[in-house]
């Protein structure tokens, strides 16, 4: 935060901006934590699902499978747990590109909120 | 930061060190409270959220599919699940009410977005009580050090 | 003097462990009269039916079990029975503990020493230096 | 000046008294303000509840089905009762906070009595 | 003289705290300071404190075991009779949170016990009734010895919490006596 | 009080603030290590356990094993050597994890000594953070197996 820039005895236009910035910032960096979180998880959920199917890839297909679905285990095989797992996986990539995409726009809004500070500090400047 | 509550400096800095540790401490207790308070809607949340994705699991299920049944924590025995496309929904207060699946699942989606709710009213209180704190930390070690130099300068003068 | 504070130390200790015992005690008998209570709600409740052949769900831990309702009364009545003979068992108990308990507090050889109440300032003072509680 | 002494002991344990009480009503309300939230939640969802869905309630460990009128009768009656439950609360604690109030008043009063009477005998 | 006696008379080697009788005589007895003897009353006592928090979550533990171990075994006797009876049993089991669906448990003597490790063992009905009577009985005594541990530290708490007290006062009064002589 | 003096205090003050919070970060490592090791230390244990129960179990008996949420139908012979390799790697985490803490131990020692840290009263949590191993034993309550209380 360039602090340096204002004055003590700053209009209170400039001020307001100012501290509408800060606020922004602080909502939008918090939203991004958020986010990012976010996607390390489901970044961590896809890494799962690829390391079981890794695992089930060795057994046979004969192997009788069950899917856990709540506290319940349902009959199911291996080519459809296969199947699953791949389409789990899929939907956590969707996920985090769309996450993604919102994390992209919170930065540039960030950006165009200090672009737009920075303008009315020189206009500012300008009249003095 | 400390350029937004602009009274709230000048009003801290006529206070005594030990009312502003007075009002650190008050502020943590409440900060730990809110935090524990958000700790346990999280958890709650995502137990529906559960909830509703093992709904949309056993919609893909077939009755009479052959599954292994949770009896306890740790027995299960084989069974068939004969759902019907119907679940029991335990409402709460002792109630519980047995609907189709897709309804159930809209009682939990309200569920999971109550409980956002209720976190979304948490947070900001939660963020506002950290700057406080930070605020008041501030003023504190700024006032303890001017003691300090107070003090040494009497020291000094003797 | 020497053994003194030792002998009533370890007194006190006895007298504050007993005293647990019994709360502990009256508590899971206060427990279990509340389940009894609701199991024999739950027996009316079933009598009050009216089609007989309808089966019910009992609630076992986890799970709803379906039963027909001769077997569920059945149930109920068993676990009325065994909630009975906890809290009767509990009760006989209890009485023992209290009078020994009593008999504690009121050891007569133990009147006059005004330690107990030094050593709880002490503790205070303590906890207050050490800024525990 | 014991006399005083008594009355101020006597007053302050009135007042630590109505201080727990005061807690204990509170804490009280708030069980009270969790349980109508409940009790809302479930009337809410019977309100949406269509005929073909069944209503079970639990009666110790059976599940007895019910019908939803008896059930939203029971649920309204039960918001009803704790509704009143929380005025009765609320009255509590105002009744008590000014008793509070007056008590606190009347112990600074006798502090300064007392603290005049300290005055009285040291300049003798 | 020390402050900690032998680790014997529990399960798990907690020292004994010793009951300072006299105390004149123990400050004494090798010049050590008031100050020292505290901290080391205070690190004993935080030991202690450590070791009731790990006892305290191994009770924790048992609480939970111990009922699902119970309704297991209810469980096991109400599959004993079904397959006697040939009785199909129909179920409302939990599936999640505040969640139940309705499965159909035809006789089996077949069952499958969670071990622990992600693995379950199928068992006989027999054996699970085995397993798990056995498991009960060792459940129960661990909370029994639990108990006994916990009783046996609380009094070892109190017991250093006194003596700290004892020592402190007894500064307190050395350093009157000192002032007063001074 | 001159403005200079006030400026030099200031710069030396956040020094300090900044060692602090670098030791605190330390001491919070080494704590969130000490119990990573703690939980698989239960893990470990609990292998261990199933790994007893299995090997007195005739080998062709069904069990199953819970591999990401899919749970796979093998048998007792087939479950035990994988179990095995799991147990050994957990072991092996568990090794890493302890030397780990002892070097963030004497990192942090030698940190202490290097800025004279010092704690108010006690030495004891320096002793017992140092050590590490406080066991935080998560309870995670899915087995049927009791351990003994020995």
């Amino acid at each position: 935060m360039s602090t340096a820039v204002l004055h003590p005895n700053v209009d209170l236009e400039l001020k307001k901006a100012f501290e509408d910035l800060q606020v922004k910032m602080l909502t939008n960096r918090n939203q991004m934590k958020v986010i990012g979180a976010q996607v390390d998880q489901l970044k961590r959920q896809i890494q799962h699902a690829k390391l079981t199917e890794s695992e089930l890839n060795q057994l046979e297909k004969s192997v009788p499978m069950y899917e856990g679905i709540g506290r319940m285990f349902v009959l199911s095989d291996k080519d459809k747990v296969m199947k699953n797992l791949d389409t789990k996986a899929k939907n956590y990539e969707t996920k985090i590109q769309s996450l993604e995409k919102s994390k992209e726009y919170l930065e540039k809004s960030l950006k165009d909120s200090e672009q737009s500070l920075r303008e009315l500090i020189s206009v500012k400047q300008g009249k003095k | 930061m400390s350029a937004e509550p602009q009274q709230e400096g000048i009003y801290l800095n006529k206070l005594s060190l030990q009312q502003l540790e007075q009002i650190k401490n008050q502020l943590t207790q409440e900060i730990n409270v809110l935090q524990e308070s958000m700790h346990r809607l999280k958890m709650v949340q995502q137990s529906f959220v559960t909830s509703d994705q093992s709904l949309d699991q056993m919609k893909n299920v077939e009755d009479n599919k052959q599954l292994l049944v949770p009896l306890t924590g740790s027995l299960y025995v084989p069974g068939k699940l004969i759902s019907n496309n119907k679940v029991l929904v335990d409402i709460g207060t002792g109630y519980y009410v047995q609907k189709p699946v897709d309804d159930a699942k809209k009682y939990f989606e309200k569920k999971i977005q109550y409980l956002a709710k209720q976190m979304d009213q948490i947070q900001p209180i939660l963020q506002q009580k950290a700057i406080m704190r930070e605020e008041v930390m501030e003023v504190f070690t700024q006032k303890y050090q001017m003691q300090l130099q107070v003090q040494k300068a009497a020291a000094g003068a003797q | 003097m020497a053994r003194e504070p030792e002998f009533v130390f370890e007194y006190l200790k006895q007298v504050e462990s007993l005293a647990q015992d019994v709360l502990s005690d009256r508590r899971d008998i206060i427990e279990l009269n509340k389940k009894r209570d609701k199991t024999r709600e739950a027996a009316r409740a079933l009598k009050k039916l009216d089609d007989k052949s309808e089966p019910v769900w009992l609630c076992c831990g986890n799970l709803f079990i379906n039963f027909d309702q001769q077997k569920a009364n059945y149930l109920l009545e068993k676990d009325q029975n065994s909630y009975d003979e906890q809290i009767n068992k509990l009760h006989s108990g209890l009485k023992k503990k209290v009078n020994k308990l009593y008999e504690a507090e009121n050891k007569p050889e133990l009147k006059g020493y005004d330690l107990i109440p030094i050593s709880k300032e002490e503790k205070q003072s303590l906890f207050e230096l050490v800024g525990k509680n | 000046m014991e006399a005083i002494q008594k009355k101020f002991e006597e007053e302050l344990s009135k007042f630590q008294k109505s201080q727990s009480d005061l807690n204990k009503h509170i804490s009280q309300r708030q069980i009270l303000e969790s349980q109508l939230t409940e009790n809302k939640f479930v009337k809410e969802e019977l309100d949406l509840l269509k005929k073909e869905d069944a209503i079970y309630k639990l009666v110790g460990p059976v599940l007895l089905k019910q019908d939803l009128v008896e059930a939203s009768q029971t649920v309204e009656k039960r918001i009803d009762y704790i509704q009143n439950e929380i005025k009765r609360h609320e009255n509590l604690i105002k009744e008590t906070e000014s008793k509070q109030d007056s008590l606190k008043e009347s112990l600074n009063k006798i502090q300064q009595q007392m603290q005049q009477a300290k005055l009285k005998t040291m300049q003798k | 003289m020390s402050l900690e006696g032998e680790k014997t008379g529990n399960s798990l080697g907690i020292p004994k705290a010793i009951f300072l009788e006299d105390v004149d005589k123990f400050m004494a007895d090798g010049g050590k300071t008031a100050e020292e003897v505290l901290r080391k009353l205070e690190e004993l006592f935080q030991k202690y404190r450590v070791m009731e928090v790990n006892l305290l979550q191994k009770k924790e533990k048992l609480k939970v075991q111990i009922p699902d171990i119970k309704m297991s075994l209810d469980m096991i006797q109400l599959l004993k009779r079904n397959k006697e009876n040939e009785k199909t049993v129909e179920t409302d089991f939990i599936l999640a949170h505040n969640l139940y669906a309705r499965a159909e448990v035809p006789p089996s003597d077949k069952v499958g016990l969670w071990l622990g490790a992600n693995v379950m063992l199928e068992y006989t009905l027999e054996q699970a009734d085995d397993l798990l009577t056995k498991n009960l009985k060792q459940a129960n005594q661990s909370m029994e010895q639990t108990d006994s541990d916990l009783d046996f530290l609380k009094d070892q708490i109190t017991t250093t919490e006194v003596n700290m007290a004892r020592v402190y006062n007894w500064d307190v009064k050395r350093r009157q006596t000192l002032k007063a002589t001074a | 009080m001159s403005t200079a003096a006030s400026g030099s205090k200031k710069s030396k003050e956040k020094e300090q603030q900044e060692i602090v919070a670098t030791f605190q970060k330390l001491r919070e490592e080494q704590k969130a290590i000490a119990g990573k090791s703690a939980e698989l230390q239960v893990e470990q244990k609990s292998h261990e356990l199933v790994i007893e129960t299995l090997k007195e179990v005739e080998k062709e008996r069904k069990c199953f094993r819970m591999i990401g949420g899919v749970l796979v139908e093998r048998t007792v012979g087939e479950v035990l050597p994988a179990l095995e390799q799991n147990r050994d790697q957990i072991t092996k985490l568990v090794e890493n994890l302890q030397s780990q803490i002892i070097a963030k131990g004497k990192e942090i020692n030698d940190f202490r000594e290097k800025h004279n840290i010092r704690f108010q009263g006690e030495t004891e949590g320096e002793q017992k953070s140092s050590n590490g191993a406080e066991s935080s034993n998560k309870s995670k309550s899915s087995g049927v197996l009791v351990e003994k209380s020995a």
